[in-house]
Parts: C-alpha cells; structure tokens; sequence
C-alpha cells in the first residue's frame, strides 16, 4: 500500500500543476509545466535547511510530520471505505496544521497567515451539513455504504445536489488562488507557509499533494459512485478543470468577506438539511 | 546530522517493509499496518529529504520582510 | 453591499457578546415554540423528596450503613452501590435528630453526607467538577498576582 | 443510524460513565495527544515584531512564570479536550467541554498585551454564558429520554431526544469553544507563544467535531 501512497502523492501534486496551468491558460500566460509542482517538492527536498533562529523547534518540525500524518490516515480511511466523519474530522483538524505551520517560527508573516486560518474556520462548517444530508438519504456514514447506495439509487450527485455544490466549495476553498484562500493571499508572502522551507517546505508539499487527492476521490466516492480507476482519474482532472475555472474568474475575497459569504452558505445548508429532515425525503 | 537522518529514514522503511511483509503473511490485522504507515511515512519522508539535503548554513531570524 | 456590511459587524470582536445572546434568545424562542417536551418518567436517578425528613434536601432514603435501592445505568460497573446511603457522625446524627437544621448545611457539614450516586456511579463527574474550579482559581491567583 | 461512527471498539468502565473509543473518537483522541505533548516538550518561539516604516525588528521574550503557567493552562486544555472526546456520557462532555472554555481564556489571561486580553474578557463572558445552553441542553436530555449514556442513546430504544436539547448543546460548544465567532478567537492568536494558543484553537474544533457525533446519537 505504500507504493498507492506515494502514487497519490504525485498524482495529487500533478493536479496541483494542472491547476495552475489552467489558471495560466485562462489569464493567457503560458504557465509553468503540468509536473511543475512535482519538481518543486524535489527542488525543496534538497535545499539546505535550517529552524530559525526564533521558532519554537519541536512545533516547528513536529507540525510537518503530523501534516503528513494526518493526510496519509485519510487516505487509509478513503481507501479502506472506513467513515466520512473521519475524513472530514481530518480535514477540519488541516486549519490545526495550518495553524501550528504560521505560529511556530515567529515571523509575522507567518504569524497573519495563521490568524487568517483561524478567522476562516467557519468555511468548513458547510461541510458538516452537507455530510448530514448525505447521512439523511444514505443513513450511514462509512463510505462504502455510500457507494452501496449509490449503486442503487444514482449518483448522489443528482439526488442531493446542493450538498455537491456545498463540498465543491469547501474544496474550492483549499485550492491555491481561489476566491476564499485568504490564507495564501500574496500580500503575506507565502502566508502560513513563509518560514518552512527547504525539507520543511517539501513534507508541506507531500501533505498538500495527498490532501488533494483524497479530498478529489472522496467528492467522486461520495457523490458519484465507484469507478473504475481510469475514470476516477478522468473524474479528478475534470473536476480540478473546473476548479481552475473557478479560480481564475473570481478576485480573492477580503478576508472577512470571505466568512461571511462561507457563513451565508452554511446558513443556507442548514435550510436545505432542515427541509430534507422535517420533509422526511428518505 | 545528515548521517542522523539516514538512520531514522532507513528503521522507518525497515519498520514499514516489515508490517508490509507481516501483513501479506496474515499475521497483523489492517488497522494495525495503516497505524504503523500513518507513523512512518512523515518520518520516512522528512527523513529521506533531511538525508540528501545540501550542507546547512548558520540559523538566522525569520524572514521580516523586504 | 449587504455582504460587505455583514463582515464589517461581524470583525470586531466586542459585538460576538451581543451576537451570541442573540443567538441564544433565538433557540430559546424556538424551544418554548417546541414545547411541551415530554417528560420521560423512567429516570435514571430517582429521587423522592421527603419534606418531613430534617435532612431534608439531601436525605436520599434508606438507613445509614444499610443498604439502600439505587438505579444505575450500568449495576454491574458499581457492585458496591446503595451500601452507603448517608453518613453522619455520631454528633452529626444528634443535630440531625434533634434539629431540623441540618438538612441545609449537611454539606459542608464535617462528617456530612456523601452522595452515593455522584460519589458511586459518577466518579469522572466528581473529579472534573473541582478540576473546573481549581483551574478557575488557578486563573484568578495568576491574575491577581500579576498586578502586585 | 444506530452503528453511526463505527461501533465502540474498547470501552472503560467509570461507574455510569463508560469511556469508548471508536474510529472517529480515537482519532480526535489522538490528535488531541499529540498536541499535548507537543506542549508539554517544546519551547514557544519568539514573536518578531516589525516597526513599520523602517528596517527596525524586536523580539518579544516570554519570562519563565509566564510560560510556566500558559504551559499548565495549555496541558490542562489538551486533558479536557482528551475527555471529551472519549467520554461517552453527555454530563461529563459538558462538563469537559466548560473546562476547555476556562482553559482557553486561562492559556491567554497571561499575555499582557491590552489587545489580547480586551479579546480574551470578551471571549470569556461568551464562555461564561455558553455554560447555560450547555448544561440546560444536557438536563433537557436527561429528563427527556431518562438517560445521559451515549450508548444507551446510540442503541435507538430510548425516547427521540427533543430538538431543543441538541440545539442548546451545540449553542453551548460553540460558545465555549467560539466555534464559528472566530473574530475573538483571532485576536487572541496575536499572542506570542505558538504551542498554547494552538491548543485554544484545537481544543474548540476538537469539541464542535465530537459535538457533531452527539448529537447525531439518539
């Protein structure tokens, strides 16, 4: 299973670079290669590498192995068909890491971007409704059970769409350069990430290429169905497609803008679970 | 350093090679191999790249701006 | 734009007060809207209340040192359960018996009462309670020696 | 719904109060572990502070009594998050889930900016109310369904628990733990001494992610 590891890994990263040279294409720049991001993780694997001088040394490295930890335990958790709780349990506690990464080196730019994490933690909230609405139709929460159902009933991805366009959001959110990454907004530098570079840089790099990955697969598991591994591929590229789409059209929302706009969807999930709850749909 | 990192990477993969070999065999349940993944493979990583690193410089305060 | 006003209440922190009072009127509102809840009267705890009793309050029936009637959720984690109804002192048991006074202080009383089911039954309760103030006052000391 | 979070894989007896792990708790558990011992061994960083307008920087040092107590504060937050994610009684949640609101105010009462505390007071008068919904939520649920036992309740044969007793319970973890008021939360954060103010931010996603499960139960 380790080789599956280190394949989602690249393959995530390479995402990653198709979403940048989709971004590139749309603002006609020429954009950086599709395996950009892949060299970019070696390129930082073998730089020389230090803890600042002022960073708090145990958080500061213990952030990355956790990082890594907690992504390669989703993925098990995807791959094993274990609990969707689990998963997004795991992506909420990523505002930990992101957190640990901004605070623990001292600098202020580090320092904003993990101020910035906190203040936007209510994007993930939509997230938990929509998961309680699949919950409502499928009445489990482990992932093969929504696969079973699926196979059914359908995709889900017609059945209960708002809770599709609610967690498309909540990815949009994760993604580099989107309307609501507030916390790699260009004016704090590299935000969280300004002060862990080198090896450091390159763990955060694993992380962020397994992160996207599982949070792909599991929108596909969860709202489409098993597929076959070609067309789970095919289904990825498509969605961070028109992901990039996305990015590249909308401006980066002001910070607190950017929570509210987060906090109007969560209040109009809960509305969509409240009707399909009261309405007794399933 | 260098030679420090060496060693952790290589018990990690040692340690990982072992669960993976132990799990064909049937004798440690799949919970138990994920757990020792989820373990080893940040510490393989950081391991492996603090390993091949270029030779560190002297440590110096953050970065605090143009 | 009424997104960007929204933010602008919702950044300063001295209005999340106001905010979370809102909030919390909300859902009460709600509440009495949902009402009557149905009182389920197979409870857990049963307490009868005996009004003659001079440990009134705090008197759960049944005789010290014997063995008393008492639900728990789970029996069989607390074997020893309904073995200590009340414990008092004999002195305590004169003003007790002689006095209907008791029943208020009985607490802080030495020698007072123990309460089988928090004390039996619920142990975690017991130790996260004091834990809760100690931190409290662990805070408040810090503070107060800080400004001298 | 009854086998909701995976079913309970170990259980430890405290009298009424059993103590469960399953897959869901025990990574929160876990997590919660880790950060507490990240708090435990290592040393908070030294905050640079930028002049602006010129090339001047200073560091802000922490003095050893003010670490000694934030450090207290910050393990005894990680142990009150540690409960309530294994607890599997709702009183006992409640009351895991008021101490990691006194923690988190304790963790920044140390730092002597104005600003953060101004931050930190506001935030604790939320917490000090929060404490009403809290235990209000879990008394409805008592005398609803005759039983604060989450297994008993996961095993569907006690009665519905009412709306209001889940609403207020949520209201009281997201009072305690400010869960989507993040405006205070975030002042707080200016705080020097990265190891415990991000145990004010675990401890509170901590809870509102096992609140989740709770109320999902019965």
């Amino acid at each position: 299973m380790i080789a599956e590891l280190v394949l989602a890994t690249v393959f995530g990263l390479l995402l990653l670079g198709i979403h940048r040279k989709v971004i590139a294409r749309i603002q006609r720049r020429p954009g950086p290669p599709v395996w950009q991001e892949i060299l970019h993780m070696l390129k930082f694997s073998f730089k020389s590498t230090w803890v600042p001088a002022t960073a708090s040394a145990t958080l500061f490295i213990g952030v990355v192995l956790v990082a890594i930890g907690i992504w390669t335990a989703a993925f098990f958790v995807v791959f094993t068909g274990g609990s969707l709780l689990v998963v997004f349990a795991i992506y909420m506690l990523h505002k930990i890491v992101e957190h640990g990464f901004g605070l623990s080196s001292g600098s202020p730019y580090g320092k904003f971007g993990g101020v910035r994490s906190v203040i936007s933690a209510a994007s993930e909230i939509p997230l938990f409704v929509s998961v309680a609405a699949i919950a409502i139709f499928t009445r489990s929460f482990t992932l093969s059970d929504i696969v079973l159902y699926q196979q059914v009933h359908g995709p889900l991805l017609f059945i209960a769409f708002p809770a599709a366009i609610a967690m498309y959001l909540v990815i949009l959110s994760k993604m580099p350069s989107g309307p609501f990454s507030i916390v790699e907004s260009k004016e704090l530098v590299s935000g969280y990430k300004t002060e862990h570079f080198g090896v450091w840089r390159a763990g955060l790099e694993v992380c962020n290429g397994l992160k996207t990955t599982v949070l792909f697969s599991t929108f596909i598991l969860v709202f489409i169905g098993q597929v076959p591994i070609l067309w789970m591929v095919v289904g990825m590229v498509l969605l961070v497609i028109s992901l990039s789409f996305a990015c590249a059209l909308t401006p980066m929302l002001s910070p607190f803008d950017s929570v509210t706009v987060q906090t109007i969807v969560t209040g109009l999930m809960l509305c969509y679970g409240t009707f399909l709850y009261v309405g007794g749909v399933a | 350093m260098q030679k420090h990192a060496a060693r952790i990477a290589w018990a990690g993969v040692c340690i990982s090679a072992g669960v993976v070999i132990l799990h064909m065999a049937g004798s440690v349940p799949l919970w138990a191999y994920a757990a020792v993944l989820v373990l080893m493979f940040p510490v393989i990583i950081i391991g492996i790249c603090l390993w091949w690193m270029a030779k560190g410089g002297k440590e110096d305060i953050p970065f605090i701006g143009y | 734009m009424i997104i960007r006003r929204i933010s602008h209440y919702l950044c300063n922190y001295e209005n999340i007060v106001p905010l979370f009072a809102g909030a919390c009127a909300f859902i009460v509102l709600i509440g009495i809207l949902l009402l009557p809840i149905q009182y389920h009267n197979d409870q857990l705890y049963p307490k009868t209340i005996d009004r003659n009793s001079t440990l009134d309050p705090y008197d759960r029936g049944g005789p010290p040192f014997a063995q008393a009637t008492i639900r728990a959720q789970y029996p069989e984690n607390s074997p020893s359960a309904g073995l200590v109804t009340s414990y008092l002192t004999p002195f305590s048991q004169f003003l007790a018996d002689t006095t209907p006074h008791l029943g208020t202080t009985i607490v802080a009383h030495p020698g007072g009462i123990l309460d089988e089911i928090l004390y039996n039954t619920r142990g975690l309760d017991t130790v996260v309670e004091p834990t809760i103030l100690f931190i409290a006052f662990a805070i408040a000391s810090y503070l107060y020696r800080k400004g001298s | 719904m009854s086998n909701l979070a995976g079913i309970p894989y170990y259980v430890l007896e405290f009298g009424d109060e059993l103590v469960y792990f399953t897959p869901y708790t025990i990574t929160l558990f876990l997590l919660a572990l880790t950060f507490t011992i990240f708090v435990l061994v290592s040393r908070p960083e030294r905050q640079v502070d930028i002049a602006f307008g010129g090339d001047a920087y200073t560091t802000k040092e922490i003095t050893i009594s003010e670490m000694r107590f934030r450090r207290f504060m910050a393990i005894a937050c990680g142990l009150a998050s540690m409960g309530a994610m294994v607890t599997g009684d709702i009183f006992n949640f409640t009351l895991f889930t008021a101490m990691v609101g006194i923690t988190n105010v304790g963790i920044v009462a140390a730092v002597k900016s104005p600003h953060v505390q101004n931050a930190a007071f506001q935030y604790g008068l939320v917490a000090l109310t929060a404490t009403v919904p809290l235990f209000g939520g879990a008394a409805v649920y008592a005398a609803a369904t005759g039983s604060l036992s989450m297994i008993e309740l996961a095993k569907g044969t006690l009665p519905a628990v009412p709306f209001v007793a889940k609403a207020f319970l949520v209201l009281g973890v997201i009072g305690e733990g400010m869960a989507p008021f993040y405006a205070a939360k975030a002042e707080m954060f200016r705080a020097p001494g990265a190891p415990y103010v991000i145990m004010c931010s675990l401890s509170s996603l901590l809870i509102f992610l096992r609140v989740i499960e709770v109320v999902m139960l019965g």
